[in-house]
């Protein structure tokens, strides 16, 4: 078995996972203010049902979903709602989001058991609960858990997979969730278990965590069937397909999703929250957060309430170095860089990586020398070299036609690798974005 | 030895061999002709032959065979000049047929000297790229980002990057083709007729100081344009002025007098983007 | 050019000297432009070939364009143009037989020599005798430019003569390669790129001659 | 906390440390042995003639490549390998001709680095070879002659030919092809053997290439699959008719065929972007080899080989796109 | 191009089957009748054109003979007469020489792959010792400076008027000395090879044939 | 066999019609652009030249050893001929195929390729078999250094040539390129 489980090209980046590997997982006192975007999750935006003025406890609805791909908003502190405005978004626009002062002095006391208890309800009461607890993917997706514990009767689903790969480099997250809250995880695994009907799953977990496999092993419940696998460390080891392929041999069909082979993709993180929200009664409302790199003075791993500003946090870290330049949220690999220190983290994300100036040292870019490395490198086996000639002519068509740019999933491998530095997975978002943009147009 | 038999065998071999091939040809065209009108060509071959597309059919071919077919008129073609459409019409006996005029105009004035950079953007040179990469970095999010996407993707040459790196589209080349508009990440460009002259260079949907701390020339919502202009020509939509070109009719430059950022203007010809202009709007709003 | 009032007679002359050039601008006849391109002699009897069959032909077409159907309008200046490369072909052959020789198929093949078919199609046969016959004498001379330009670069690198008579010296190497076919392909490539260059330089310079307001403020 | 000012950029946010001026750098210093050994070889005239040819590549980058592309090393590259697969009594100006011949009509009219279709240093020697065929044609003989002299006429002036008479030998190729005289291999594979600069060590070039394939700044499969062909497909015909045609070990070491293969078709602008492709294009070059060598008028056919499999490689690239993930059958890439 | 707008749509195909045949075949006789009347004009030309070429060449392999009579190979025999059906331009020949009323020798063609393309030659050769009297290139496109070395180079040619059939390539410096050995060009080797293979090839087939001929001297 | 096996190779790549024979230059230029038209076109030569060298063979047997002099335009006349009726019957008969080949058969027919062939085969004295070779011998090579042209230039499209250079010059260039690889193959098989 020994380096025998994983997927097909990839890369190796360096792991730079021991600025906070180490680091026990700690609770942020409470900012002054928290903004909490009504779009935190991939779907239909949640609808406001507070005005401003209102008053509001730490857990209490604030916002509801809109429809079925849709998540609820709570209150991730005790306070006053300021106003619905427009707040910067981690996605580089500025999104509705309400405002709320966080009552200074406040024993941030939920009301008790807003989320009802897992072990009286059945399926569907189980599945109303995810929804109504806003829980949603954190693996950075932030897709809507409830959407796909609920697959369509026509696929069948025979796994559940936990993804406790973290693949990216730098982040801690989900593997201080699993060090420190293994039992969540399997107790998070019995409620999907029921919820799906299902008897089997996986926890994947890529070897460079011993200490995690340890936790998992350690505390499996005897009477669920849960194994424990250790995983080849390359990245991108924790993208879905690629877990899947290593787990159990088979490709999810281009265009397809997982329960299109049978499987659940969990996030390790998102499987102890669907615990956690269970066994509290509280709703999702703070999650873990690894701020990290050689820009921040205290790096840490953090429990974080939903809608902290950027600089509220980093503040709380000891603050920027003086060489700090770039700020991204999640990983280093896939991460958005933010402009604003006023933007909220949300339920999506990982991490925030402060990088210093002589981590991002802008490279120059050389004309493409068909190396093939990004050939090597791109896990779905796309050929980047020829994509990024198109893009820089614009060809956007064609890339979409016949070289498959929709099954690209910007994991930035082929720019990682390329002598040339080319901005491959940067030209392939421009492209995706371009014809996003024209479709709903033609 | 060449006599005169040389002559009768080739002219006979000659002539024999045009005759026969003469007659073959004659009985092929009857038998396997496929008639195509041949005015597609020579109507094709009078187009500007850009193929962009413009008349919103697929290319100036299919342009030529609607024309052909009478479907359209030449004026359709907003490409060709006004002699290279009568040349068509003229050609096929039909009427020019009449279109208004529209031009591409950019919805954003903010120029790098009003409209700040929050951040460093480093990385790929074009709009696109750089608006997926937060926002582009600039403080407006709504704002253009200068890379001139519009400009590349504009095949008339129509638009150039002026002094504050805004684009500013030369309406006599402008042939409304859409390019710009799709080319836009932050969707900047609107085709409009020229006869509607009232414009809002602006689509940020901040209000207040909001707005114009993150771009000194922003519709900030004050209002004062709706109340000035026509009833229900002007209304305030999420921090923004909206016009309502149903009541073009009514529109008239009073409405522009009092806004104190210039963020609503007066257009005749070519949009006044750079800082020439600002230098007049600010001084008329009195700061 | 206005496609209304017809170009001054002169031009039918000059325009295929440079503007219209069959084998810099158009881009046909490229066949012997390049196969007996390598030596100045060859260059010149071929040109000559050409300018026989192109004066006479189009001369002919012109004055019988009226009579010939359009169904066997090609076929008849085939016909036609046939007729005078097989007289050009036999007395060739008979006043320089080793020139012929060298020239081997190609004084055949100018009937299909695009420049020669073209112009009929496109000149003669649409246009009053007097000018297709300065347009016929234009392009044979543009023709015969190019062809004794590249002639030229050929035999002097290739074989270090012009004309047979010796440019270098007698230690001079020939660069053999300009006489084979590749020195064919790559002294026409190199003389269409300078071409292009220069007119895209004449090009750059009218347009900022002409610029409206938009460009010089395009420039500041 | 005072904003700091922020810089952003698309992810990802590291970069591996490979950059395309370090692999090139990395080639010329692997290069640098077998320069060397060249020189140990051939004496003084081995010097002056790779001196000449890089002078002639990089003076032709400096003068019609864009601006500040000299740094990046290719052109060093291109004018080393040139010089390598030269005679060592050639006329400088004639290598410093090719040279900046391949530069100029081989890559920067192309857009340069990385825009080629051929490989620009042997698009250059096939340049050479075609104008001055004698003069290319022509080895010197490797023993019997003072190290410091010079083997040919090097400093005939410019557009002039050589004034002296070197003594000149066969190659091991030559002998066989025309007077089917085998050279023991072992002479072969250490280099004291008659032929170009570059193609006498082919053990010298062996190891510096693994270098390179290890370090990955090069495609092992394509030298693999060219000599591995090469061995095969001469193994069947040394089988058939062993008077005729040479044994695999004679084709394999002798002439031009390792540095060809293991500097020249892997150079990664010119060959197939894809794995598969590089098979195919590594088998057909090895096939080509043969061809050449076994049926054709010329004694080495390497340079020929890998040019026109240059030519075919945009092909090659349209027919061996990648299976994507999770599309058609799965297989196990290469 | 001056045409400008076109004129009226042209609409099917209007002329007459009768006058689509006319036209052309009315052409064609006139295009016949015209090339014949050069024909006849160039004809005597380049007839003597061709026999002078001939002519030197025969004088040049078989060493200046006074005059010589063409043989036509009928089957396995020469006769001096066109076999029946046979064309006097591609009949296969051979050209018996004739000095001091003595055979001099026959003159052979010969042709064979060469490094580019065929090559022709002429070659005199003498039955009776096997002895080869001459060669002469007629058609080659061997590479400048390499090929061409096999009419160029003199020592090689001068080899042709000692050697005797059948001929043996020998590398410079590394023959035996015999008298069938022929020193190869070093650098043209594969055309030099050509030569004497297309030789050897051509004796082998006609070398019987003329050995069984007795020259028998014409009336004059 | 082996003295037909020379014939086509040489044709195809030896004596190249294009790169070595500067044969049917101006549709070599025109139709090179897309890999898909340069096959097709390509294909459509082979044909015309088979056709072509039939007609070639019937002619030299049957009508011009009476008027040798009537040899070029007899030629061009029955080839040109020849081709636009069979361009008709293809247009009639199989639309499909005529869009597919079709259309490049009147640029075919006034091309020198066609008729170099007809001139080279008689000048060699070929027979009908032999001829045939040479024709499909010479279409294979121009099919071949089509395509190739072809995938070379839907590369270079995509490359960053300097402005200057984007023009028929660099395919020129690129040719001589070909032709100076292609002459790697001079001799082969020429000698035992
Ligand atoms: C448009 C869209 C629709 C999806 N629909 C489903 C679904 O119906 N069922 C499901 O289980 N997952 C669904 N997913 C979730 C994906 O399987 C995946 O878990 C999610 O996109 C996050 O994956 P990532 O973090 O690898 O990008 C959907 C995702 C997207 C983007
Ligand atoms: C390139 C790439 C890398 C990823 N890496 C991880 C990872 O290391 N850990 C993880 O939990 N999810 C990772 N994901 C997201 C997973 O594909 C998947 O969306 C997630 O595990 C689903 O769980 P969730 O819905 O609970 O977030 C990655 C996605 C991509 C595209
Ligand atoms: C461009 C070029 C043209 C050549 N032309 C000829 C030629 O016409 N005839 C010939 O025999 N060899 C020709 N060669 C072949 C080589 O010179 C070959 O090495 C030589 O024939 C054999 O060399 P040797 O005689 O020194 O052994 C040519 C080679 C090249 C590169
Ligand atoms: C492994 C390797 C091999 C190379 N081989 C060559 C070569 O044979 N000829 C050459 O001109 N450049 C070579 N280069 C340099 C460079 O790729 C070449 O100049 C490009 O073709 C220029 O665009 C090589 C580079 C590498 C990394
Ligand atoms: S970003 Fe897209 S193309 Fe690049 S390696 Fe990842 S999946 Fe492949
Ligand atoms: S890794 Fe970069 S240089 Fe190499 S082929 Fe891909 S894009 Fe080109
Ligand atoms: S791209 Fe825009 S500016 Fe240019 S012509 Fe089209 S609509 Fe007008
Ligand atoms: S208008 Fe849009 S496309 Fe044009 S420069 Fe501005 S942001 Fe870019
Ligand atoms: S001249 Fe040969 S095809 Fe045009």
């Amino acid at each position: 078995m020994f380096e025998t489980l994983t997927f097909r090209h990839g890369v190796h980046p360096p792991e730079l996972k021991q600025l906070t590997a180490h680091l026990k997982i700690r609770r942020l006192p409470y900012p002054a203010e928290v903004v909490l975007p009504l779009s935190q999750h991939a779907g239909t935006p949640a609808k406001p049902i507070v005005r401003a003025g209102d008053r509001v406890e730490r857990g209490d609805l604030i916002a509801e979903p809109d429809g079925w791909v849709s998540s609820p908003v709570h209150a991730s502190a005790s306070g006053t709602i300021m106003e619905l405005g427009l707040s910067p978004h981690p996605d580089g626009t500025f999104k509705p989001a309400l405002r709320l002062a966080v009552e200074p002095f406040s024993g941030q006391i939920p009301r008790p058991r807003l989320v009802p208890d897992w072990r009286g309800l059945d399926r569907a009461g189980l599945l109303a609960a995810v929804q109504q607890a806003g829980v949603v993917g954190l693996g950075g997706a932030a897709f809507p858990t409830h959407v796909k514990l609920k697959p369509p009767p026509d696929k069948p689903i025979s796994m559940i997979l936990v993804n406790g790969c973290e693949c990216e480099p730098y982040l801690t997250t989900d593997h201080r969730s699993m060090v420190e809250y293994p039992g969540r995880v399997h107790l998070g695994i019995r409620i999907m278990m029921r919820i799906l009907g299902v008897s089997k799953a996986v926890i994947g977990v890529e070897r460079n965590k011993p200490d995690a496999i340890d936790a998992l092993a350690r505390t499996r419940p005897d009477d669920l069937d849960v194994t424990v696998l250790p995983l080849t460390v390359k990245y991108p080891q924790g993208a879905e397909k690629m877990l899947i392929e290593a787990v159990t041999g088979r490709e999810v069909p281009s265009g397809k999703l997982p329960m299109d082979v049978g499987v659940v993709v969990q996030n390790a993180a998102s499987v102890a929250t669907i615990a956690e929200v269970f066994e509290t009664g509280l709703p999702l409302v703070e999650r873990i957060v690894t701020v990290t790199g050689l820009g921040v003075r205290k790096p840490a791993n953090l429990i974080v309430p939903v809608g902290t500003r950027l600089g509220d946090l980093l503040e709380a870290c000891g603050g920027l170095t003086d060489d700090a330049r770039e700020i991204v949220f999640g990983g280093p690999m896939m991460g958005a860089a933010q402009a604003n220190l006023d933007t909220p983290l949300t339920k999506g994300t990982t991490g925030v990586i402060v990088l210093a100036a002589r981590e991002c040292k802008p490279q120059a870019s050389y004309p493409c020398i068909r190396c093939g490395h990004c050939l090597d490198a791109c896990p779905v086996f796309l050929n980047p070299q020829q994509l990024g000639t198109l893009a820089a002519a614009g060809r956007y068509d064609e890339m979409a036609a016949t070289y498959h740019l929709n099954d690209c999933m910007l994991c930035g491998c082929c720019s990682y690798v390329c002598p040339s530095n080319i901005p491959l997975s940067q030209q392939f978002a421009a492209a995706k974005a371009a014809l996003r943009q024209r479709k709903p147009a033609a | 030895m060449p006599d005169v038999s040389a002559f009768v065998v080739s002219a006979a071999i000659l002539g024999g061999v045009g005759t026969v091939f003469a007659a073959a040809i004659a009985v092929a065209r009857t038998k396997l002709y496929v008639w195509e009108d041949p005015r597609i060509d020579a109507v094709a071959g009078l187009l500007p032959g850009n193929n962009c597309g413009a008349c919103g059919l697929a290319g100036c071919r299919a342009f030529a065979e609607q024309l052909v077919a009478g479907a359209i008129q030449p004026a359709n073609c907003t490409v060709a000049s006004p002699d290279m459409r009568e040349d068509i019409a003229g050609y096929l006996g039909v009427d020019v047929g009449a279109a208004t005029p529209r031009v591409a105009r950019l919805l954003c004035a903010g120029g790098s000297d009003v409209a700040p950079h929050r951040a460093d953007y480093v990385g790929l040179q074009t709009c696109r790229a750089a608006a997926a990469v937060a926002g582009g970095g600039k403080a407006c999010t709504w704002g253009c980002l200068g890379l001139a996407d519009c400009r590349e993707a504009c095949d008339f040459d129509a638009i150039y990057m002026n002094d504050v790196g805004l684009p500013v589209v030369i309406p006599e080349r402008c042939t409304a083709c859409n390019d710009c508009v799709e080319a836009c990440p932050k969707d900047l460009f609107t085709l409009m007729p020229t006869d509607q002259h009232l414009l809002v260079q602006c689509r940020n949907l901040l209000d207040g100081e909001a707005a114009t701390g993150v771009c000194a020339v922003a519709c900030n919502g004050c209002g004062r344009c709706a109340a000035d202009g026509a009833p229900n020509l002007i209304s305030i939509e999420s921090g923004l002025a909206v016009i309502d070109y149903s009541r073009n009719a009514a529109a008239s430059p009073d409405a522009i007098r009092r806004c104190p950022t210039g963020a609503i203007v007066w257009v005749d010809g070519a949009q006044q983007l750079g800082r020439a202009r600002l230098a007049t709007v600010l001084e008329g709003a009195g700061r | 050019m206005s496609p209304r009032q017809p170009a001054p007679p002169s031009t039918e002359f000059t325009k295929g000297l440079w503007r219209e050039n069959p084998v810099l601008v158009q881009l046909l006849g490229l066949c012997p432009a390049l196969a007996v391109t390598n030596s100045v002699a060859n260059s010149l009897v071929m040109s000559a070939a050409v300018l026989f069959v192109l004066v006479g032909s189009s001369l002919l077409v012109s004055t019988i364009k009226r009579i010939v159907p359009s169904d066997v309008r090609i076929s008849s200046y085939i016909l036609i143009i046939a007729t005078f490369v097989t007289m050009a072909d036999m007395i060739l052959e008979a006043y320089v037989p080793v020139v012929h020789k060298e020239l081997g198929a190609f004084v055949a093949l100018i009937v299909v020599n695009c420049i020669i078919l073209g112009r009929q199609e496109a000149f003669a046969s649409r246009n009053p005798v007097g000018r297709s016959l300065l347009d016929a004498l234009g392009m044979s001379a543009g023709f015969a430019m190019t062809m004794l330009l590249m002639g030229t670069v050929r035999e002097v690198l290739g074989s270090g003569t012009f004309l047979g008579v010796s440019v270098f010296g007698p230690r001079y190497e020939p660069w053999v390669v300009m006489i084979l076919p590749p020195g064919g392909f790559l002294t026409l490539g190199v003389l269409l790129l300078l071409f292009s260059w220069y007119t895209r330089r004449g090009d750059a310079r009218a347009r900022a001659a002409s610029s409206g307001g938009a460009d010089v403020e395009e420039a500041a | 906390m005072t904003d700091p000012r922020l810089l952003v950029t698309a992810s990802p946010h590291l970069r591996s440390r490979d950059s395309t001026p370090t692999i090139m750098w990395s080639v010329v210093g692997s290069l640098v042995p077998i320069v060397v050994f060249a020189g140990y070889a051939f004496g003084p005239s081995a010097l002056l003639v790779i001196l000449a040819s890089v002078a002639g590549a990089v003076g032709a980058e400096a003068a019609w490549g864009r601006t500040g592309v000299v740094g990046d090393g290719s052109a060093v590259i291109t004018g080393l390998l040139l010089g390598l697969c030269l005679p060592a009594g050639l006329p400088l100006w004639m290598a410093a001709l090719g040279g900046a011949f391949g530069i100029g009509f081989g890559k920067t009219i192309f857009g340069g680095l990385g825009q080629n279709v051929f490989n620009p240093a042997l698009l250059g020697r096939a340049f050479l070879q075609a104008a001055f065929p004698v003069a290319l044609t022509t080895w010197p003989a490797v023993d019997g002659v003072s190290w410091w002299s010079l083997r040919g006429d090097n400093f005939a002036l410019p557009l002039m030919s050589s004034q002296v008479d070197a003594v000149t030998t066969a190659t091991p190729l030559g002998l066989m092809k025309f007077e089917r005289i085998a050279t023991p291999v072992r002479d072969l594979a250490l280099g004291t053997t008659a032929g170009s600069l570059g193609e006498t060590s082919a053990l010298l070039i062996l190891v510096c290439g693994g270098y390179l394939a290890v370090k990955n700044y090069l495609n092992w499969r394509i030298p693999v699959s060219i000599l591995l062909t090469v061995a095969a497909l001469s193994g069947v015909f040394h089988a058939i008719d062993a008077a005729r045609y040479p044994t695999p070990q004679f084709m394999l070491f002798s002439g031009g065929l390792m540095l060809g293969a293991v500097y020249m078709a892997t150079d990664m602008v010119t060959s197939p972007v894809t794995n598969r492709g590089s098979w195919i294009f590594g088998a057909g070059v090895g096939a080509l080899v043969v061809l050449i060598r076994l049926w054709g008028g010329l004694a080495e056919g390497v340079m020929y080989a890998i040019l026109i499999m240059n030519a075919l490689v945009p092909f090659i690239n349209r027919a061996t796109q990648p299976r994507v993930f999770g599309t058609g059958p799965e297989k196990v890439s290469a | 191009m001056t045409h400008g707008t076109p004129s009226a749509p042209p609409a099917r195909p209007s002329a007459s089957s009768q006058r689509l045949i006319a036209t052309l075949g009315g052409f064609g006789a006139l295009a016949g009748l015209l090339i014949v009347s050069v024909f006849v004009a160039t004809s005597p030309r380049i007839r003597a054109n061709k026999a002078a070429a001939l002519a030197a060449a025969v004088q040049e392999v078989l060493a200046a003979p006074d005059r010589y009579d063409t043989l036509y190979v009928t089957g396995t025999t020469l006769s001096p007469t066109l076999p029946a059906g046979a064309d006097a331009d591609t009949a296969e020949a051979v050209y018996l020489g004739w000095r001091g009323g003595a055979p001099a020798g026959y003159a052979i063609l010969a042709a064979g792959p060469g490094f580019q393309d065929t090559i022709r030659l002429l070659f005199g050769y003498d039955p009776a010792s096997s002895q080869l009297l001459g060669m002469r290139v007629l058609d080659s496109k061997e590479t400048p400076g390499l090929g061409d070395k096999i009419f160029k180079d003199a020592g090689f040619v001068e080899q042709f008027a000692r050697v005797r059939a059948p001929l043996v390539p020998v590398r410079d410096g590394q023959g035996d000395g015999l008298p069938n050995e022929l020193v190869m060009i070093t650098g043209a080797t594969i055309s030099s090879r050509a030569v004497v293979q297309a030789i050897n090839t051509t004796l082998e087939r006609i070398g019987p044939i003329i050995a069984a001929h007795v020259p028998r001297e014409p009336q004059p | 066999m082996a003295d037909l096996v020379w014939i086509l190779v040489s044709a195809a790549v030896v004596n190249n019609f294009t790169l070595a024979l500067f044969l049917g230059l101006c549709p070599f230029l025109g139709v090179s652009g897309k890999v898909e038209t340069a096959l097709r076109m390509g294909l459509a030569n082979i044909f015309v030249m088979v056709v072509t060298a039939v007609a070639v063979w019937a002619l030299n047997t049957f009508l011009l050893p009476s008027a040798p002099y009537l040899r070029i335009i007899a030629f061009i006349i029955v080839i040109a001929s020849l081709v636009q009726i069979v361009e008709m019957a293809i247009k009639k008969l199989s639309p499909a195929l005529f869009r597919a080949l079709g259309i490049f058969l009147p640029l075919i027919t006034t091309n020198c390729a066609i008729l170099g062939l007809a001139i080279f085969s008689t000048n060699r004295g070929y027979g009908l078999v032999e001829g045939v070779f040479f024709a499909v011998g010479a279409g294979i090579g121009l099919t071949i250094a089509l395509v190739l042209m072809a995938s070379i230039r839907e590369q270079l499209e995509l490359a960053d040539v300097p402005d200057a250079a984007r023009n028929m010059g660099l395919v020129l260039i690129l040719a001589g390129a070909l032709s100076l690889a292609f002459m790697g193959f001079a001799g082969l098989f020429s000698t035992a």
